[in-house]
């Protein structure tokens, strides 16, 4: 009998003008990402609302990485910086509770780095992996 | 009457939970009382009452009602009733005793609720005579007797022990159950206790406090009455009295999408609320005038007008420890009697 | 300062300067203090209170009256001021229809204190000299008034009005050493795994009541985003542990740099969850993160999360971790 | 044991335009036939899970063997989900909820006046199509129907080929303004009612449509004779279970959900003038 692997869920939120385009360029330049990773393209990272997060964790999520332009680089000038504050503050909540710290994260890659995004999700689908299924912060109703 | 040795009454706990679950008022984290379950060790709360009501056990605050599987276009409906297990409520007071005879008059009517109905067959209700009552009790006020309550055993605490009587078959067979625990004796120690704290009654502030005036057939007296504005005035529109409250039996019903179906569940909802009334094409109720107008309305007047009388308070006293604002019922009464009177 | 304040706010309807005077109502026992628009004399003699269990901050009732017809006063506790000055920065009430003025606090009294004293049956309290003389119907008691004090009262961060038109009594002075966080901290020493447990020991309690919203005065939203049937966040019932965390997170969040830490939250909790504990992680990460920051302080102080430096540290970096 | 709250799932199996913004919809049984018997008048709630439940009324007859039909207005999330969806598509229905128009007791023998506004003239149609398959048990009827424009009528192309000519039966058409393509009345219902001289004389009046509507046409049918016992209407509130428990729908002590729809208008006058 084959014994599943443990494949985490994983929901990026993704920057339109840099971090999604980023993963189209791994995509182009055959860069592999877990598929594991569910991608939402949205306008700007600072569109990204805490409850977005929280919900993504409630549907199923493992981890939430949130991928937007390099602070500087915002297409509408100071998103990201927003971005950064806030979720300073609500990943820094989530540890308050006793939830891991590490199913969440913010990283910033452009349009050209197609290379960062693919090492990025690989890298942050390994990390959820060991932490192994979001119990913290599920809701049983979701679940199978 | 039956009598149980102070010294045996973790036995007597462990022997009903023996045979059901037994649920009885523990202190928590912050040293307040709820309802719990009991097990070894767990030490009944010599609290007077309960933070929440004891209304949990036959409404509790979500419930699931059924399930939808949804394929296409076709749906199909899941009946997700479980017949209930059988438990026991221990130490149950006087007024919340009372407030399931006022939420029986809702759910037990035709149609009948059949998710209540069958906690309430399988729930067996031990009360227990109040000791030591508060100021803000006033269940006397709606005839409750605090040192005599309903439900299906009641029991009195002795300075030795507790007495206990069966008002109830189910009551007979709970003290069958455990009739090695206990010994036969008379009424008197209970008497003498029931003349104690009924003197302590006599003496709380709201002892005179009467519903003369209040009840059936006083609608169109009271409902435009000016002294709403000012009851109302400082509400802050929360769910605190009502979701504390032993008689409050409004629910919601909502769908929950669980990604593979879809859940109906049931919740405690407030009058309070905006959303309460809130439809496709507005609200009839659009101020917290009206939402507040309505709750004490229902309880002091529409509730008595459908229920013989009857009103839909059982005087708990848990609201006006309650309110972030400290307005409640006994506030509202006493300013529709004085209006009243000044008319 | 009851006859003071009663006095002063009779002068002030009777020349005319103000038609209402929002203040504290007494109840049917010392301590169910409930807050009310006064419009005579009359309506003052007979009801109007200030004393140790006057504990509910006035300041978001503002909202709706400030935008009444006339002037109204308020009088506001040092703590009642920060929440002013945040609201007039958010432009919720409308400052030139208000009259404040500030009366002294003390710390304010907690009558579950009392009770957890095991004095049931209060009938009465007499305030003298820093004791309580309790009668009630077991028997008369004396309690330290620093015994009953209210919770948030002990680790108070400011006696000083931050706003006023007219102060009664002394100024006081704003405490920068208070232990507020003192109880974050001890939660930040924890484990992951003691944390959790904690908070789902407190937050299981929750029964979605939405007192500590609705009493927030930083929560002044016309439409709460928990009242939208279309957001997919039940309103009032926490179905299961992680609406809990949600509803309590999110709460906490949307007044994060805007809490001014007035601690009315906590008090008005009927299920006695520390709330306060939430807004005060935030305030406190705030400080550390973005430098000392006290809402309220000063109306035009740039808010925190409306701002932001090139430098600012990054998402999950730094701190304790 | 049945619980109430858990409804049938129905195959809607016809879906007709009425108006702009009002689509009538067949339900039947998924073994065909109707899912349940109603009297007119009575409401039934009618959901699509996860989007939300709602009591609409029974628009069809209870002489109607085979289906149910519910006539309902694009106004809300359920209502814009019902409009978007195709035939064959299964919604859920509950009921049947409330009291109904008294056709066999007091509405019996007697001469029938309905005055009607828009989608108000749905809960009607149900008293309407009984009294027509029953018709030797009524007397004269009129139907006082008016609407915004011509296309805002319901029902229209029924009423002017079965309705009109029904025995005795007189069906009186308005709309709100003058519209080309219209030479019938124009003007408001409650004038309309003025106008046109009924007899109160043995006759009940049953009144729907929106509040406006009900408000100004109740002087004008007492001022033509009717007494207030010999008019009914019927309402709506917010409602979540139906059956007088939820606690929402309350106007006084009576529930609209178990003790209306349907009231007489002395019996409204016992309650508090809430909305």
């Amino acid at each position: 009998m084959q014994v599943n692997e443990y494949k985490p869920k994983i929901v990026a939120f993704c920057c339109n003008w840099c971090s999604y385009a980023g993963a189209d360029g791994a995509g182009s330049a055959r860069l592999a990402y877990p598929a594991e990773v569910k991608i939402i393209r949205v306008p700007c990272s600072c569109r990204v609302n805490p409850m977005f997060i929280l919900r993504a964790f409630q549907r199923g999520a493992d981890g939430v990485i949130i991928a937007g332009c390099h602070p500087g680089d915002c297409h509408y000038t100071s998103g990201n910086y927003f971005t950064r504050r806030r979720m300073a503050l609500l990943f820094s909540m989530l540890d308050y509770l006793g939830i891991e710290r590490e199913r969440t994260r913010v990283e910033w890659i452009s349009a050209a780095e197609g290379a960062k995004f693919s090492k990025t999700m690989s890298e942050f689908a390994a990390t959820v992996a060991s932490l192994g299924e979001n119990k913290r912060l599920e809701d049983l109703r979701c679940k199978q | 009457m039956k009598k149980l040795q102070k010294t045996q009454l973790q036995p007597f706990f462990a022997a009903l939970a023996a045979n059901a679950s037994l649920y009885l008022p523990v202190d928590n984290e912050v040293g307040k009382a709820e309802f719990k379950k009991w097990q070894d060790g767990v030490q009944m709360s010599t609290a007077l009452n309960t933070l929440r009501s004891a209304k949990d056990f036959f409404f509790p605050q979500t419930e699931n009602l059924m399930e939808f599987k949804m394929e296409g276009k076709r749906i199909d409906v899941i009946d997700t009733r479980e017949e209930c297990e059988d438990f026991v409520l221990f130490g149950v007071r006087a007024c919340d005793a009372a407030s399931f005879a006022i939420l029986d008059r809702v759910y037990l009517v035709d149609p009948v609720d059949t998710y209540y109905k069958n906690r309430r067959e399988h729930g067996t209700v031990v009360t227990l005579a109040c000791g030591r009552p508060a100021e803000t009790c006033f269940c006397g006020t709606f005839g409750i007797d605090a040192t005599d309550p309903a439900g299906d055993v009641t029991a009195w605490e002795l300075a030795d022990g507790y007495a206990l009587r069966a008002n109830t078959e189910k009551g007979e067979a709970l003290l069958a159950s455990v009739a090695a625990l206990l010994t036969d004796t008379d009424t008197a120690e209970v008497e003498a206790e029931q003349a104690r704290v009924r003197a302590i009654l006599a003496r709380l502030p709201l002892s005179g406090l009467t519903t003369e005036g209040l009840g059936e057939g006083m609608t169109k007296e009271f409902f435009a009455r000016p002294e709403w504005a000012a009851l109302s005035e400082a509400c802050l529109g929360c769910g605190t009295c009502t979701f504390v409250c032993p008689t409050c039996q409004c629910y919601d019903i909502r769908d929950f999408d669980t990604g593979h179906g879809i859940q109906r569940f049931r919740c405690w909802d407030s009058c309070m609320y905006s959303d309460f009334t809130k439809m496709a094409h507005g609200n009839p109720r659009t101020s917290q005038l009206e939402r507040f107008r309505q709750r004490f309305m229902h309880k002091l007047v529409y509730f008595p007008d459908n229920n013989d009388g009857i009103f839909g308070c059982v005087g708990c006293g848990r609201c006006l420890a309650r309110c972030p604002i400290s307005m409640n019922i006994v506030k509202v009464m006493k300013a529709l009697k004085k209006g009243g009177a000044e008319q | 300062m009851q006859a003071m304040m009663e006095k002063r706010a009779k002068e002030l309807l009777a020349d005319g300067t103000v038609n209402r005077v929002l203040g504290w109502s007494a109840g049917e026992f010392p301590y169910d203090i409930t807050p009310a628009v006064f419009e005579t004399a009359k309506e003052l003699e007979d009801a109007f209170v200030y004393n140790d269990f006057c504990a509910a901050n006035l300041s978001k009732y503002l909202v709706k009256e400030s935008r009444k017809e006339g002037k109204i006063l308020v009088f506001l506790k040092p703590c009642d001021t920060y929440s002013f000055n945040q609201l007039l920065a958010e432009h919720r009430i409308l400052r030139e229809n208000i009259y404040v003025i500030g009366v002294p606090c003390y710390g304010k009294a907690d009558v579950e204190k009392l009770k957890a004293m095991g004095i049931e049956g209060i009938t009465g309290i007499v305030m003298q000299n820093g004791t309580y003389t309790v009668e009630t119907v077991y028997g008369d008691q004396t309690v330290k008034a620093a015994d009953a004090m209210a919770e948030r009262c002990l680790s108070c961060k400011s006696k000083k009005h931050v706003v006023y038109d007219e102060l009664l009594g002394d100024e006081g002075e704003v405490d920068a050493d208070c232990n507020r966080f003192d109880m974050v901290e001890k939660l930040e020493a924890m484990t992951p795994d003691e944390r959790f447990a904690f908070w789902r020991g407190e937050l299981s309690r929750c029964i979605r009541c939405n007192a500590c919203r609705n009493v927030c005065p930083a929560c002044t939203c016309e439409q709460c985003v928990f009242d939208n049937p279309n957001s997919g966040v039940s309103q009032k019932a926490a179905v299961t542990s992680f609406e809990e965390n949600l509803f309590h997170i999110i709460r906490a969040f949307h007044v994060a740099g805007r809490c001014t830490d007035c601690g009315e939250c906590s008090r008005v909790c009927p299920q006695h969850i520390p709330l306060h504990l939430l807004n005060r992680k935030f305030i406190k990460d705030i400080n550390e993160f973005y430098g000392d920051y006290q809402a309220g302080a000063d109306p035009e102080a740039k808010p925190p999360l409306g701002t932001y430096d090139k430098a600012d540290r990054e998402a999950g970096e730094g701190g304790r971790h | 044991m049945n619980e109430t709250l858990i409804p049938y799932a129905g195959v809607v199996t016809e879906i007709t335009g009425q108006t702009p913004d009002v689509k009538t919809f067949r339900v039947e049984a998924p073994e065909g036939g109707k899912l349940f018997e109603h009297l007119p008048g009575q409401c039934a709630m009618l959901s699509v899970p996860g989007i939300s439940e709602a009591m609409i009324s029974i628009t069809s007859s209870p002489t109607n063997r085979d289906f149910m039909e519910f006539s309902v207005k694009k106004c809300g999330c359920l209502t814009d989900w019902l409009h978007a969806m195709d035939e064959g598509q299964m919604i859920t229905v509950r009921g049947p909820y409330g009291r109904h128009f008294p056709v066999e007791e007091e509405l019996k023998g007697k001469n029938l006046v309905f005055v009607a506004g828009g989608i108000g003239l749905a809960p009607l149609r149900s008293v309407i199509n009984y009294v027509r398959d029953n018709r030797a048990n009524y007397g004269r009827v009129d139907i006082i129907y008016g609407s915004r424009s011509k296309e805002d009528l319901v029902y229209y192309n029924e009423i002017v080929s079965e309705w009109t000519n029904t025995p005795d039966f007189h069906v009186h058409l308005t709309i709100d303004r003058e519209q080309e393509g219209w030479d019938g009345h124009v003007g408001f219902v409650p004038n309309y009612i003025s106008e046109l001289e009924l007899s109160a004389v043995n006759a009940c009046a049953l009144v729907c449509g929106p509040p406006i509507m009900i408000k100004f046409s109740l002087p004008n049918l007492l001022q033509a004779g009717f007494d207030k016992t010999q008019i009914f209407t019927t309402m709506e509130l917010r409602m979540k279970c139906g059956i007088g428990k939820c606690g929402r729908c309350n106007i006084g002590n009576k529930y609209v959900c178990k003790d209306g729809p349907v009231f007489r208008f002395d019996q409204l006058d016992e309650l508090p003038d809430e909305y």
